[in-house]
């Protein structure tokens, strides 16, 4: 199963803060291993933000996106002890949702 | 758009869920640019016209309430940091290309509920190159901004 | 065969000095550093623990702190001076062109380096070159405009070639390694180097 | 050529690289940087220019969602669960120095003295030692690859366990207890093992460590003979490695630096790594350690 994610919301007035760091290898099906063969794609396509019940942001990503990707979103009207839901899945069809509260 | 939730919270398909809303009258198909099938045709696109093409977004207009942040000089072309805040009213997606990667679009995100047009996102960018994000508002424009970003050590290769 | 025979010389001459060397490093210590220098390393890749043992040269620099008498000096710099081996051909500047591309690798005699492939000059590592190389080392001097300051006369092309194949029969305990005598870089190698440092076509002396 | 500049990248860490390639409009450069424009040649200096500065922002931002979190987190699950085949946590079995399961501090105050195995250890060489002894896992196993390699699906056990004791010295004061006569003892060996040149290329630790404001190609070298340039020799590690994306410890970072010196392979945690590691961390005593970095 895929590692955890970590999931940081902090509360700037109404305003959450999220930042979210996946463990993920983000292969782009461009490198190549010892033996010279190359690794196949191997990334996260879709992400799911969600904010006290409410889906508020939806992406998708390609690859080039970083390995062991980061990112950071503001939602407006979140308030501390609202629980933030993160949902990614991955190419191979591999999902991992983790949460955590905001906090004041 | 809470129609979304199910996605996430009780595993419905997602494509299930983007018939659901398009047939409900919520979303029209060309509301959003992340909905929820993955575009492929979009993120395997070679070069930025024809991702921009796949995303419906062929054109747009030059905009400085886009704010694109990224490093002028990448300390690392594998983690390139890069923020994107849209100040265009009603923006709903914002999506970030690589122009020389040799797949250029990056990321797509759509907003709403309260979400803040902005994104932090970090990229792989394979050579100096200029990175441009693309915003799309609700009445279905497109604006877009772009910064060049030199690269040292790139960020794609064995 | 020749360069063994003065490095085995060179550790006789050092045997035989060492003990009335001032003790510049903590003994008792450096000692034990030996012990466990021999004791935990193992050979990797092309990196065999053989590479661990001093030579008489490195006996001398690491027990002086790098700073023998000059009497020892003098004599162990002519030993190494002696080991230069010039081109057959006599021809001593090579293509600058390819001393660039000299300078700039930086491969050879890792543990991960393949022991097949030619080994670099390392130079931009230590030394401000072409000044189209912005990426460059400050451990040795810069080297920009070497050929101009210098002129290109035999006298100083051979001191060029010298310098790069043993920098130590100039300066014993220097920090520059001695490419040519260590077979990491060619006769041709050598002057492929001294071209991009003397040759006036050279960007180092525009 | 990329090879060298991400090595020296990671060698001289903590201190900015000059980016002279970065040349700043002439109506925005600063007037020393034309100043020393001509003596290209001389030492990297220390103020920040521009193009420093720029660069500073952005490690910041990185530094603020490291991914050595990821790894610590792992580190810490390894920590309180039972595992090896004495079925032991190490929190429950483990002294890192400040008392059996306690991390705070432990990656501060050491390396130091442990009785119980009479040796000096580092942070790193202590808990393999812990796994070994109080888990009963087998150190050959362990020391058979004890990195993160770009092509592994996750960084070896050891790592995150490090990554995670390390977090817990976040902000705290660098306190390797050298009065102690075989701390000192290792202080004393490591510097000699510093000096010591050797190998095709007569180098030792000191030819690129030794002397101040020196650059292997644009990276800074910290002199680790000083407390100054020790404390970057120590700043950000175990870090998160931008170039494959991978978690590396101190002692990672020994073993390259001699494979680089052209030497061959330290012994894992062994003695000669050890030993290093107290003459470099003892001469950045008193400063402050800020956690596990992020490395280019």
């Amino acid at each position: 199963m895929a590692d955890p994610m970590k999931i940081r919301a902090s509360l700037k007035g109404d305003v959450a803060d999220i930042r979210v760091m996946m463990s993920h290898p983000m292969e782009n099906g461009q490198r190549k291993d010892s033996a010279g063969n190359t690794i196949p794609h191997h990334f996260i396509q879709q992400i799911w933000v969600e904010v006290g019940g409410k889906m508020v942001i939806q992406g998708q990503t390609g690859t080039s996106i970083s390995r062991n990707p980061v990112f950071g979103f503001k939602v407006k009207g979140a308030k501390a002890g609202d629980k933030v839901v993160i949902k990614w899945r991955d190419n191979k069809g591999e999902t991992r949702s983790d949460e955590a509260t905001i906090t004041a | 758009m809470d129609m979304f939730r199910r996605s996430l919270l009780k595993g419905v398909s997602a494509s299930g869920a983007l018939a659901a809303a398009l047939a409900a009258g919520i979303l029209k198909p060309t509301e959003v640019l992340a909905a929820d099938e993955w575009n492929r045709a979009a993120f395997d696109s070679k070069d930025a016209g024809a991702a921009l093409k796949a995303i419906g977004a062929s054109s747009a207009t030059d905009s400085k309430d886009i704010v694109l942040t990224a490093p002028e000089i990448a300390e690392n072309g594998a983690v390139v940091p890069i923020t994107v805040l849209s100040n265009i009213p009603n923006t709903i997606s914002i999506a970030l290309l690589s122009l020389k990667n040799p797949l250029p679009l990056a990321a797509a995100f759509d907003f709403s509920e309260g979400a803040m047009p902005e994104m932090q996102v970090r990229v792989r960018l394979a050579e100096t190159t200029a990175v441009r994000a693309l915003v799309k508002t609700a009445d279905g424009k497109f604006f877009a901004t772009q910064k060049e970003v030199k690269v040292t050590v790139g960020g794609c290769g064995g | 065969m020749n360069t063994r025979k003065i490095i085995a010389l060179t550790i006789v001459a050092a045997g035989s000095t060492v003990a009335s060397l001032p003790a510049a490093a903590d003994a008792e210590h450096r000692a034990k550093a030996l012990e466990i220098i021999k004791r935990d390393f193992q050979p990797r890749g092309q990196a065999g623990v053989d590479r661990l043992a001093e030579d008489g040269l490195q006996a001398i620099c690491n027990r002086t702190g790098n700073n023998p008498p000059e009497y020892i000096a003098k004599r162990m710099e002519a030993d190494q001076l002696a080991t230069v081996k010039l081109p057959a051909d006599g021809k001593l500047l090579g293509d600058w062109k390819e001393g660039e591309k000299i300078a700039q690798s930086g491969r050879g005699f890792t543990w991960t380096d393949n022991p097949g492939l030619p080994v670099g000059g390392n130079c931009y590592n230590c030394h401000q070159i072409s000044p189209k190389e912005l990426s460059f080392g400050t451990i040795g001097p810069s080297l920009f405009q070497y050929g101009k300051l210098r002129g290109n006369t035999p006298d100083i092309q051979k001191y060029t070639y010298s310098k790069i194949w043993n920098a130590k029969g100039f300066n014993l305990c220097s920090e520059m390694p001695r490419f040519g005598h260590v077979g990491a870089l060619s006769e041709q190698q050598v002057g492929h180097l001294v071209a991009l440092l003397l040759d006036p076509a050279s960007p180092v002396n525009k | 050529m990329r090879i060298i500049i991400a090595f020296a990248a990671a060698i001289a860490f903590g201190v900015s690289p000059q980016l002279t390639f970065a040349q700043p409009s002439p109506a925005k450069a600063p007037a020393k940087v034309q100043k020393k424009a001509p003596a290209a040649a001389t030492p990297a200096v220390e103020e920040p220019d521009e193009a420093t500065k720029e660069f500073e922002k952005f490690r910041a931002q990185m530094e603020d969602s490291n991914p050595a979190e990821l790894f610590e987190m792992k580190g810490e699950e390894l920590w309180k669960q039972k595992r090896g085949p004495k079925n032991v946590a190490l929190a429950e079995s483990c002294d890192l120095g400040q008392g059996v399961g306690v991390v705070k501090g432990a990656y501060v105050g050491t390396p130091r003295y442990f009785a119980d195995a009479d040796a000096v250890m580092d942070a790193e060489r202590r808990i393999v030692w812990c796994m070994v002894e109080k888990q009963g896992f087998k150190f050959d196993d362990i020391a058979k690859n004890p990195f993160h390699r770009e092509n592994d699906p996750g960084a070896p056990d050891i790592t995150n366990l490090v990554t995670y004791v390390a977090a817990h010295s976040k902000d705290m004061k660098i306190a390797v207890p050298l009065d102690h006569p075989r701390v000192h003892d290792a202080y004393e060996t490591g510097k000699e093992i510093v000096n010591y040149r050797a190998g095709p290329y007569d180098f030792s630790c000191n030819t690129c460590h030794g002397s101040d404001g020196k650059r292997i190609r644009m990276q800074n070298l910290p002199n680790i003979s000083t407390g100054k340039g020790a404390i970057k020799g120590v700043q950000g590690w175990p870090g998160y490695r931008m170039t494959g994306g991978v978690m590396l410890t101190h002692q990672w970072r020994m073993n390259d630096c001699f494979r680089q010196q052209r030497f061959p392979s330290p012994k894992y945690a062994s003695d000669v790594v050890s030993d290093l590691l107290t003459y470099m961390i003892g001469n950045a005593n008193g400063q402050i350690y800020r956690g596990p970095g992020i490395k280019r």
